[in-house]
């Protein structure tokens, strides 16, 4: 009984992480935004936290700098146990524009294992929460019938696939 | 006995990867020293093999916050190089967003602060105002944050008739807000309190360190790119370059609160003198040879690019110098002498922006101590012994 | 002169005003006309014999020309690298490509980025 | 275009035949050559006499067998870049750090991406570069290739 609480509890406030591994910083004001009144994905629960000890998701944006791989794989270590990353933009998915710079690896998935990409460049605040709500609804089948039945009445068109 | 402390790439203060190692004597910052790189991508020598058009795109990704200057600046220089003469219509929509980029750049300045002293009224109000200069952006150039309007000889969009009503009454609005920030800026004692007095920065200090920008301005530099060496419609505007003296971080405050209300004034004008015509001129792909520096003012000051073409259509070499890296030399000295709790806000005064900086030291006049830093690893290796023999 | 509490009045005003917040899946944000969304290839304009023109100007290498029937080679857009820039629409000489207004596209992996719309 | 012409004519008039290469390019902006042995004297003489107070940036480009390296100073609203030229086999100039301390990390920079040794400088350390850059590989010389692996 306890165990589903504790999954119940987690997939209702998961707590975010914010990390920049280098990227232009664009899409760091697009995830602020998101947690600013317009946006507020404080209604999931979705808290920024400021230490990785205290996060379930880690929000990563930036392509990887050879510098700051080692200090990513770190901070992804430091995190509890069931940790997920949720790439941030093209940069943090592929590299993006920066794919041939010589102090740049590419993608996150260099580094650190990725469970959910959101491409654009910044993708708009409600890019990024259909990005979360998405990756919660791979923990939760409620999520996911959520997305589901809102993109059958086509208030979210997101294709995609 | 000076303790060093690093404070790491990732802290909820800066939003992005800087390494501060700082060293105290109790509360007080007797020395700093910044380590960068964390946001170094190598863009100068991506930007030697790729075209010019593509370069507007690599240009504009330097610092997500202040992108249109870069385009702005980049796709000057290179209209300078080919001779070619930019339609005036393209000249006043290319200011307008420039205008509307540092509004939106402001307002996110102003919020950060608030938050980085605790007070988060300021920054839920004042990034709540900032989405309504987000839609006017995002209704002009089709994204919210990267502004991809510029291009070799113009502007790739035009502004509607709709779109112009919606600027206006969109501006109408920013005007009010801004002003009440402003007076929030200038008579909320929470803000005074941690704001006043804090990160000293005389004005001749300043001027030898080449302080640029608002955080200069707020030490009585009158030195602004958009009056001293006009660029784009910032001839047929009329504007005045906002000055204090207060020389601390209330007076940055002051100084992009009076920035806001008067890009909101010149956005206005633009609106109204809209010249008809062209938007753009036609560009050849290849570009002469030659080298010229193109000079703008980004939100955070001046913003300087030098371009080389040699004939065929990739630049020879491009080299950017972001504001921040000129304000890091006189933040570091502001912050010497400082508190540990103020190395937030003092550090925010400049609204660095590590994106664009991607390259800087500090000015590390080291009275003779030796004092030894510690890399990560042997952090991790003294504490590990630390504990050993503790336990053991 | 410095008072306390000088945002207490906005505050209580805004205790009647409608709320700022969208709530976002249930209430849509309108997207203006010409947002720069997923591109979309309109494969009767694509005359598959420009040897990617648009492919040339990308800026994130986005665009990879798959070969069709040896009758020339039409692009396919990895979404993942792509910054929706609009380059490719306007080098395009033919005007095959267009951003549509879609921008929700979180995916769980790479593969399903690769939009290949032929 | 009172401003460059005066700038112009009072370089001229203070070094003659030593400064070659004297061109405006348009409103504002001053090119000028220089020996390198007397990049010195040139920048105290700005500071001087023509009150300049403020370096914009130091720029070093690779040019084949020797590196160039611009100053570029704003005095009276007039961007002045200095030219001069060093030969690649040993790159070295002397800091400019004394007449102006805000040039300390522009010298920094060039010193790390081009391998332009700065001598007097007051605190060489590395840049830019990441810790496990190996020695002696300037990433922004023409010789340096990137090799792009398919990500």
């Amino acid at each position: 009984m306890l165990k589903n609480f504790v999954g119940w509890s987690r997939v209702k406030s998961p707590w975010v992480c914010h990390l920049n591994t280098g990227g232009c910083n664009g899409c760091d004001i697009e995830v602020l935004a998101a947690l600013m009144p317009r946006f507020d994905v404080e209604r999931f629960g979705i808290l920024l936290k400021g230490t990785p000890r205290h996060a379930d998701v880690l929000v990563c944006t930036g392509a990887i700098t050879r510098q700051m791989k080692d200090r990513a794989v770190r901070i992804y270590e430091q995190m509890p146990e069931p940790k997920f990353v949720i790439a941030v933009g093209s940069c943090a998915c592929s590299g993006g524009v920066f794919w041939d710079c010589y102090n740049v690896l590419g993608g996150i998935d260099k580094a650190i294992p990725v469970n959910a990409y959101v491409p654009g460049c910044p993708p708009r605040p409600d890019a990024i929460i259909h990005g979360v709500v998405k990756l919660l609804g791979a923990l939760d089948p409620r999520y996911a019938q959520l997305l589901e039945d809102l993109k059958r009445k086509g208030e979210i068109h997101a294709s995609g696939e | 006995m000076s303790v060093s402390i690093p404070i790491g790439p990732q802290h909820p203060a800066l939003k992005e990867p800087v390494n501060l190692t700082v060293t105290l004597d109790g509360e007080k910052i007797v020395d700093i020293d910044m380590r960068l790189g964390y946001n170094h991508r190598g863009i100068e020598k991506g930007s030697e093999s790729r075209n010019y058009i593509q370069n507007i795109y690599l240009t504009e990704r330097i610092c997500g916050i202040c992108n249109v200057a870069h385009t702005t600046t980049f796709c000057q220089g290179v209209e300078e190089l080919l001779g070619l003469e930019v339609p005036k219509r393209g000249l006043f929509i290319r200011t307008l967003l420039c205008e509307l980029n540092r509004i939106h750049s402001h307002l996110l300045w102003l919020g950060v602060a608030g938050h980085e002293i605790g007070f988060d009224t300021l920054f839920m109000y004042s990034w709540r105002d900032r989405e309504i200069v987000m839609d006017l952006i995002e209704i002009v150039s089709g994204n919210r944050v990267n502004i991809a309007i510029n291009a070799i000889g113009g502007v790739r969009r035009d502004v509607s008739d709709d779109m112009r009503a919606q600027i206006l009454q969109g501006i109408s609005q920013l005007e009010a807000r801004s002003q009440y920030y402003l007076d929030v800026a200038s008579t909320e004692v929470t803000f005074l309190r941690r704001t006043e007095g804090v990160g000293k920065l005389p004005k001749e200090k300043a001027i030898e360190l080449c302080a640029v920008g608002p955080f200069a301005r707020a030490s009585g530099v009158e030195y602004d790119v958009r009056k001293d060496d006009p660029f784009a419609a910032y001839p047929y505007l009329d504007f005045k370059v906002r000055t204090s003296d207060r020389c601390d971080v209330l007076g940055t405050a002051i100084v992009r609160a009076l920035e806001i209300v008067e890009s909101c004034k010149m956005c206005r004008q633009v609106i109204e003198e809209l010249p008809a015509g062209e938007i753009k001129a036609k560009a050849p792909r290849k570009v002469p040879p030659g080298e010229v520096v193109s000079k703008t003012e980004a939100p955070r000051g001046e913003l300087i690019h030098y371009i080389r073409s040699n004939g065929t259509d990739r630049p020879e070499r491009l080299k950017v110098r972001a504001p921040t890296l000129a304000n890091i030399p006189s933040v570091l000295y502001s912050l010497r002498g400082g508190y540990i709790a103020d190395i937030p806000i003092v550090f925010a005064a400049i609204d660095p922006c590590m994106a664009c900086m991607d390259r800087v030291i500090l000015l590390d006049t080291d009275h003779g101590k030796t004092k030894r830093v510690m890399t990560w690893e042997e952090l991790r290796q003294h504490g590990m012994e630390w504990y050993a023999d503790r336990k053991g | 002169m410095t008072r306390i509490g000088s945002m207490f009045p906005e505050i209580w005003k805004h205790l009647f005003k409608k709320r700022a917040t969208v709530l976002y899946p249930f209430e849509r944000l309108n997207v203006p006309k010409d947002l720069r969304g997923k591109p979309i290839l309109d494969e009767q304009k694509c005359s598959l014999k420009c040897k990617g023109a648009c492919a040339i100007d990308c800026p994130a290498k986005a665009i990879v020309m798959e070969k069709v029937e040896e009758k020339g080679s039409r692009p396919v857009f990895l979404l993942d690298r792509c910054t929706f820039c609009g380059q490719c629409s306007e080098s395009c000489p033919f005007g095959a490509i267009k951003l549509s207004e879609e921008f929700e596209l979180a995916q769980y992996d790479r593969k399903s980025l690769v939009s290949k719309q032929w | 275009m009172p401003a460059e012409n005066e700038i112009q004519d009072k370089l001229k008039g203070a070094f003659g035949e030593r400064i070659s290469e004297l061109k405006t390019t348009r409103g504002r902006r001053v090119f000028v050559r220089v020996p390198p042995s007397l990049v010195k004297e040139v920048i105290s003489y700005l500071k001087q006499d023509l009150g300049m107070t403020h370096i914009t940036t130091i720029t070093a480009t690779d040019v084949g067998e020797e590196i160039e390296v611009l100053y570029h100073f704003l005095c009276r609203g007039v961007t002045v870049s200095l030219r001069t030229s060093v030969p690649k086999a040993n790159p070295a100039i002397d800091t400019i750090t004394p007449i102006i301390p805000g040039a300390v990390l522009y010298e920094r920079e060039i010193q790390d991406l081009l391998g332009l040794k700065v001598k007097g400088h007051p605190d060489p350390r590395r840049l830019v570069l990441p810790e496990d850059w190996p020695e002696g590989v300037y990433p922004l010389r023409k010789e340096y290739k990137v090799k792009v692996e398919e990500g």
